[in-house]
């Protein structure tokens, strides 16, 4: 395997992974444009592609994951972005039940109290 | 050109007129010590551009200690004024003067006193411990503590000129928003706390690449020694929750200097926002402050009863477990906010559970005991007193993990007396332990016992006489935060309270003496051998003082507790050819350049000089290019001259 | 993909955790946007104020930047002087460019009159997609240092370890703009 | 004899704190500990309950450290010294799994309480709640009861043994509305409605406090609660509905500046929508045409 041949097998390899994070986030913008989903699901399907684009980006530009055996990359990253989700979602909940119990009309507490006697409490 | 500067931001109240006249005049009467011994030239070679991770340490540790004097005072001042403020006598203080103070002592405490102290001990035992020479990166290194130095030095400044922020330790928004708030107090609080941050996040990254990078050869992660474990759990709690501070100082600082709206109560701002980001770093803060100071107590307590330490793969996931569970319990701060059922129910949940590792732990330390030979030095009178008031703390912590008891005692004296529980019986107690147990490896010396465990006797009476009263004012239905009341019936217990903060006075006075006492004494408390309590790490293994390359070679290590096991076998000394050229960093200005340039960029932004901020930018930019360019920035140390300081050491 | 000295080392390494910071510093700018999206103040609120035509455009030119990051310093590994220059300076400007239809894009707001303190929506999407661009230009200074030093040492192994930073940072950074383009744009426009 | 002398020095410490600790306690009255309101009441027995359940891993860590650091210490070489030993499962089993059995106890209790408890939750009763419309001013409380036309400020009548709901907001840095006796604190915000239930058991008045620091009068912001037999209220709001003193939007500007006032007042309230105006001074001009019912949970649904 010559250097020459290395050097061209890597590029190309880069510009795949170019080309696939292209691909996915045209993909994105077409669906949200089109306006064919509904809102929960548009939302879905975004995130979902922008993850895969994440690990596209990943691999190809980061090359995360290639290297020696305790791997201090990848598992940082992997308890990084775990913990990141883990205060995104749990402040958007926080605040979603915040916002609802603050925003809430006499008509709507009435609904919310049968709502828990049902439940026995 | 001078933004909002003008004169009336000058005291005028007596109390920080007298504080606001004491400091410079302390400063200056160093300053002519110092030109009188002609020591400036020491000082700044010696220490202020020192790359040394262990004179940093010491840099950091004697910052925290002047900080625990003026936190203490702070103290003294609330407790004054509660005690006296009854019906209609106004006490000491004006209100705003009272919560200026209270504000500043709970900063204080928690940023310069045990952030201090935390990154001091580990800058002088940790790299010692595994047995490397110095911390990954040096130069960043100095870079933390000088920005630890400039939020400390804006933290005081405030009460020399413009005031200090009145909306307690962590400034609930809208308090301290504009519309509340306009004064340059809560801009001095959210720009010492964003520079002294981002000083402890590069220490975070600094340590975390040490202990995974440079642990001398053979020490795998699981024949670490525990306290390094409790540093890499806690470097990375503050990782991942330091920049949560930063954005949230950052985006308050963005409503009160750009006009912004994240958290004020109209133009669609949510000052709920704030308290969930600022909790979001705060749970994890309180660990970050406590996990070192057990892994202290894991150390000290197997030291000093001469048993190996009980249960080491449970401690290590205990502290692993901790780290985890630290990130989903934030909410348990603002339980009473209104956030419905579940959520609360969710998070009182999560943080119960974090009560069993911390249990555990206690378990192991006691069966650590069991069947030991303990010696009572200070440091494990420290570890008694710990267990004894960390306990108590546990449980009045597991009680308010239930919301529906939380609705009742959440932001009442109960609650002042739960966390200056855990705090002072858990990381106080952890640190002054850790301070007296390693002092001779720093200075040669060992500190005189019986003072040290008086020391201990008056902090742990203090704490009782001056918190379990705060207890009962709790489930009185007394507020926190009061500087006066109108039931006599309060009055008793606040002058137990303010009896016992002056204990716990006495006993700062006695760990000072203490250190006074022992300098004197230094001739007979000499460490001849490098090892004064027979300890079990590596640390140990190097004369006292230690040296500035920590290990002339660098040991190899197979087990737990390696220097135990070697002392066992016998050491072979090693002969004039093991020896080989080392590679030192040299001394660099550039670290207190860029804190005194960070100190210049908050004080421009507090006053709106934006062309003095811009300018300090810049100026930290340029630092750090020159920085990055400078080529020769270590020297060598020839093997010759290593051995022959290894030979005068021994003689 | 063999392994790089570069990518072993202690910097490295540092680095690395010093972007894991920054991810937790943009989750949560992230989710003070989510949790502000709606709060407009009677303003104008997301689908009113952007072209997703704009973004898009964007979104490619940044991409492309990433890639040609990663072509220079696969240049710079094999010593290919031409290649490494042509790549480093084709990241810096599809860089710049990005940067200015970003700053265009912020102008044109401001003028308009709904400037980062007409509402919490646009304090916090001003706050977001600003950071982010600081960042850039941040990229873009230190891209510049980097090629003033190249032409002045050439390929000296401290550029190696310069540069490996550099890339790993910039790559981060289009990483970032993922999820700026699905939550600000795609979903605070579309959804 | 010198081996004992630390001995004694900790145990007359103790006998000397708890004397001294004992003598102090009997002269405070403790609210948590003597509610006056169903809520108090079930919260309390809870307090005793966990307190218990804590003790029982408590208890045995005094214990064990007093016993071990004087069996094991230096001095006593008839103790068994072992400084190998430091594994032993039996104790981790014991260890982890006792405070895991204590904790899910624990953890059941809370769930059930967090849903029993919670301020939103209408207290069971065959009368009718009063309203109460609360709104924390800069450094005094004023409280509206809309069905009955009377405002106050800094007092509360309300009748015994009917529940109360509040509905409560602030024009005032981030206040917290907490008494004692009767149970739950809860936040006030402003531009915010939260809403919380009590019930007082017993005639008396009883003090209310604020918990959340809002600036310089924060101390001084307290009110009474006068609960009182249901003639004796309607008596009152007789009296009370004759008032000099009237409460519309413009009382309420003059009142809402800031200041310190403790005083007990009366109005008669003119306008029965006060405390919606209030709540829309810190609304945008575009959520306020809409009117206050309609708002459903706008985060999640568009997310």
């Amino acid at each position: 395997m010559s250097a020459i041949d290395d050097y061209r097998k890597e590029t190309i390899r880069y510009i795949v992974g170019a080309v696939a994070a292209a691909v996915l986030t045209y993909v994105v913008y077409m669906v949200a444009v089109e306006q064919r989903l509904e809102a929960v699901w548009l939302a879905v399907v975004a995130l979902g592609l922008a993850m895969v684009q994440l690990l596209v980006q990943m691999v190809s530009f980061l090359h995360l994951g290639n290297e020696t055996k305790p791997r201090w990359k990848a598992q940082s990253f992997v308890f990084a972005f775990l913990m990141a989700t883990v205060i995104m979602v749990g402040s958007i909940w926080i605040m979603a039940n915040l916002d609802y119990n603050m925003g809430m009309s006499p008509q709507q507490m009435d609904e919310y109290m049968i709502k828990q006697n049902k439940k026995g409490f | 050109m001078f933004g909002r500067l003008s004169l009336d931001y000058l005291p005028h109240e007596p109390a920080t007129i007298g504080a606001a006249v004491a400091m410079p005049l302390a400063l200056i009467a160093i300053a002519v010590a110092l030109t009188y011994y002609k020591k400036w030239r020491w000082l700044w070679r010696e220490w202020l551009t020192s790359l040394d991770a262990k004179k940093i340490g010491v840099m950091y540790i004697v910052v925290a200690i002047v900080m625990l004097l003026r936190g203490v005072a702070d103290a003294v001042m609330l407790r004054m004024q509660t005690a006296l403020a009854v019906g209609d006598n106004p006490g000491l203080f004006s209100v705003d003067t009272f919560q200026q103070v209270f504000t500043a002592h709970g900063t204080i405490m928690i940023f310069f006193v045990a952030m201090g102290l935390m990154f001091g001990i580990i800058n002088v035992v940790m790299p010692l411990q595994i047995g490397a020479r110095d911390v990954a990166f040096p130069w960043l290194n100095s870079v933390s503590f000088w920005l630890f130095v400039a939020g400390m030095i804006l933290v005081n400044g405030a009460l020399l000129f413009g005031g200090f922020s009145n909306g307690g330790w962590l400034g609930y928004p809208p308090l301290t928003e504009l519309q509340y708030n306009p004064g340059p107090g809560v801009d001095y609080w959210i720009w010492a706390l964003q520079i002294a941050g981002i000083g402890s996040l590069l220490s975070g990254i600094n340590f975390t690449v040490t202990i995974l990078k440079k642990r001398a050869p053979g020490m795998t992660l699981m024949k670490m020694p525990i306290f390094v474990w409790s540093v890499l759990v806690t470097m990375v709690l503050v990782m991942i929750s330091f920049p949560m501070l930063t954005s949230a100082l950052s985006l308050l600082a963005l409503d009160r200097t750009l006009d912004m709206h994240f958290f004020t109560s109209n133009m669609g701002g949510n000052p709920m926002m704030y308290i969930n980001l600022i909790w979001a770093w705060g749970h994890p803060e309180v660990y970050i402050l406590v996990l070192p100071a057990f892994g202290i107590y894991s150390e000290v307590v197997a030291t000093f009863a001469r048993k190996k330490l009980f249960g080491y793969k449970t401690m290590v996931a205990a502290l692993v477990a901790i780290m985890f569970f630290s990130f989903v319990v934030w909410q348990h701060h603002f339980f009473t906010m209104g956030a419905g059922a579940n959520v609360n129910a969710f998070f009182g949940i999560m943080t119960m559970i974090i009560a069993i590792p911390t249990g555990v732990k206690i378990f192991n330390w006691l069966f650590t005991m069991y069947r030991g030979r303990i010696r009572f030095t200070a440091p494990f009178v420290w570890f008694m007193c710990f267990v004894v008031t960390f306990t108590i703390g546990g449980v009045t912590g597991v009680l308010m993990a239930v919301p529906a008891l939380d609705f009742q005692i959440h932001n009442s004296m109960f609650l002042v007396a739960h966390f200056h529980n855990v705090i002072i019986g858990g990381v106080v107690f952890g640190y002054l332990a850790g301070i007296t147990y390693w002092f001779p490896k720093v200075l040669g010396f060992r500190l005189h016992d019986r003072l040290g465990r008086w020391s201990a006797y008056a902090w742990q009476v203090g704490f009782l006489l001056a918190f379990l009263p705060l207890y009962a004012l709790g489930l009185m239905g007394a507020v926190r935060r009061i500087d006066h009341y109108t039931d006599p019936s309060w009055q008793p217990f606040f002058i137990v309270s303010a009896v016992g903060v002056l204990t716990i006075a006495l006993g700062i006075g006695l760990f000072v003496l203490q250190i006074g006492v022992s300098v004197w004494q230094r001739k007979k408390l000499r460490d001849t051998n490098g090892d004064p309590w027979d300890g079990r790490t590596l640390e140990w293994s190097v004369p006292s003082p230690a040296p500035h390359y920590n290990f002339a070679i660098q040991p190899t290590v197979s087990r737990i507790d390696e220097w135990w096991y070697q002392k066992k076998d016998g050491v072979a000394r090693p002969t004039r050819n093991d020896y080989k050229d080392i590679v030192l960093p040299k001394n660099s200005g550039l670290g207190v350049a860029i804190g005194l340039l960070c100190f210049v960029f908050g004080g421009a932004v507090i006053w709106h000089l934006w062309w003095l901020a811009a300018l300090a930018f810049v100026g930290v930019i340029v630092v750090i290019l020159v920085r990055t360019f400078d080529e020769n920035t270590e020297y060598t140390m020839t093997a010759e001259k290593l051995y022959q300081e290894a030979k005068e050491a021994r003689v | 993909m063999i392994r790089t000295k570069e990518q072993e080392s202690a910097p490295m390494l540092g680095f690395w955790l010093y972007l894991m910071t920054d991810l937790m510093l943009f989750a949560t700018v992230f989710a003070t946007f989510m949790v502000l999206r709606h709060a407009t103040a009677g303003g104008p609120s997301a689908p009113e104020l952007f072209s997703m035509k704009t973004v898009l455009t964007e979104t490619m030119i940044l991409l492309a930047s990433s890639l040609f990051c990663g072509l220079a310093w696969l240049a710079l590994r094999h010593k290919k002087r031409t290649d490494f220059l042509m790549y480093s300076i084709a990241t810096l400007l599809a860089g710049a460019v990005f940067l200015a239809i970003e700053i265009q894009e912020f102008a044109q707001l401001v003028h308009e009159g709904f400037g980062p303190s007409t509402s919490a929506f646009l304090s916090s999407f001003f706050t977001l997609v600003g950071m982010h661009g600081f960042h850039i230009a941040i990229g873009l200074l230190w891209g510049i240092a980097l090629l003033i030093m190249f032409a002045k040492k050439g390929f000296g192994s401290s550029l190696a370890r310069k540069f490996a930073l550099f890339a790993v940072f910039w790559h981060f950074l289009d990483i970032v703009w993922i999820f700026i383009f699905t939550i600000v744009y795609v979903i605070g426009v579309h959804a | 004899m010198k081996k004992y002398r630390v001995m004694f020095g900790v145990a007359a410490t103790i006998i000397i704190l708890s004397l001294l600790g004992y003598l102090l306690a009997r002269t405070g009255h403790y609210d948590i500990l003597q509610p006056m309101g169903d809520i108090a009441k079930q919260q309390r027995n809870l307090l005793y309950f966990a307190l218990l359940l804590c003790a029982v891993v408590v208890v045995p860590v005094f214990i064990m450290l007093g016993s071990f650091a004087w069996k094991f210490r230096e001095g006593n070489k008839k103790a068994h010294y072992k400084p190998e030993w430091s594994e032993n499962k039996l104790l981790e089993v014991v260890w982890w799994g006792i405070p895991i059995v204590i904790i899910s106890i624990l953890a059941v209790v809370a769930w059930s309480t967090s849903h029993s408890l919670d301020p939103y939750r209408p207290i069971a009763s065959n009368k009718k709640a009063i309203e109460v419309q609360v709104v924390a001013l800069q450094w005094k409380w004023l409280f509206i009861y809309p069905e009955l036309g009377v405002a106050t400020l800094n007092q509360l009548p309300v009748p015994v043994g009917t529940p109360v709901h509040f509905t409560l907001t602030a024009d005032a840095p981030m206040s917290a509305f907490w008494v004692p006796t009767l149970g739950s604190q809860i936040y006030t915000m402003n531009g915010m409605s939260s809403q919380l239930y009590l019930i007082a058991d017993h005639a008396g008045d009883f003090p209310g406090y604020t918990t959340n620091i809002n600036g310089e009068g924060y101390a001084d912001m307290k009110f009474m609660v006068h609960a009182q037999p249901e003639a004796a209220f309607n008596s009152w709001v007789e009296r009370a509905r004759g008032s000099s003193q009237m409460m519309d939007a413009a009382a309420y500007e003059t009142l809402a500046k800031p200041g310190v006032i403790t005083e007990e007042r009366e109005y008669m309230l003119m306008d029965d929508n006060l405390y919606s105006k209030v709540l829309e001074k810190y609304m945008a001009p575009k959520d306020q045409q809409m009117d206050h019912s309609s708002s459903t949970m706008p985060v999640m649904e568009g997310m």
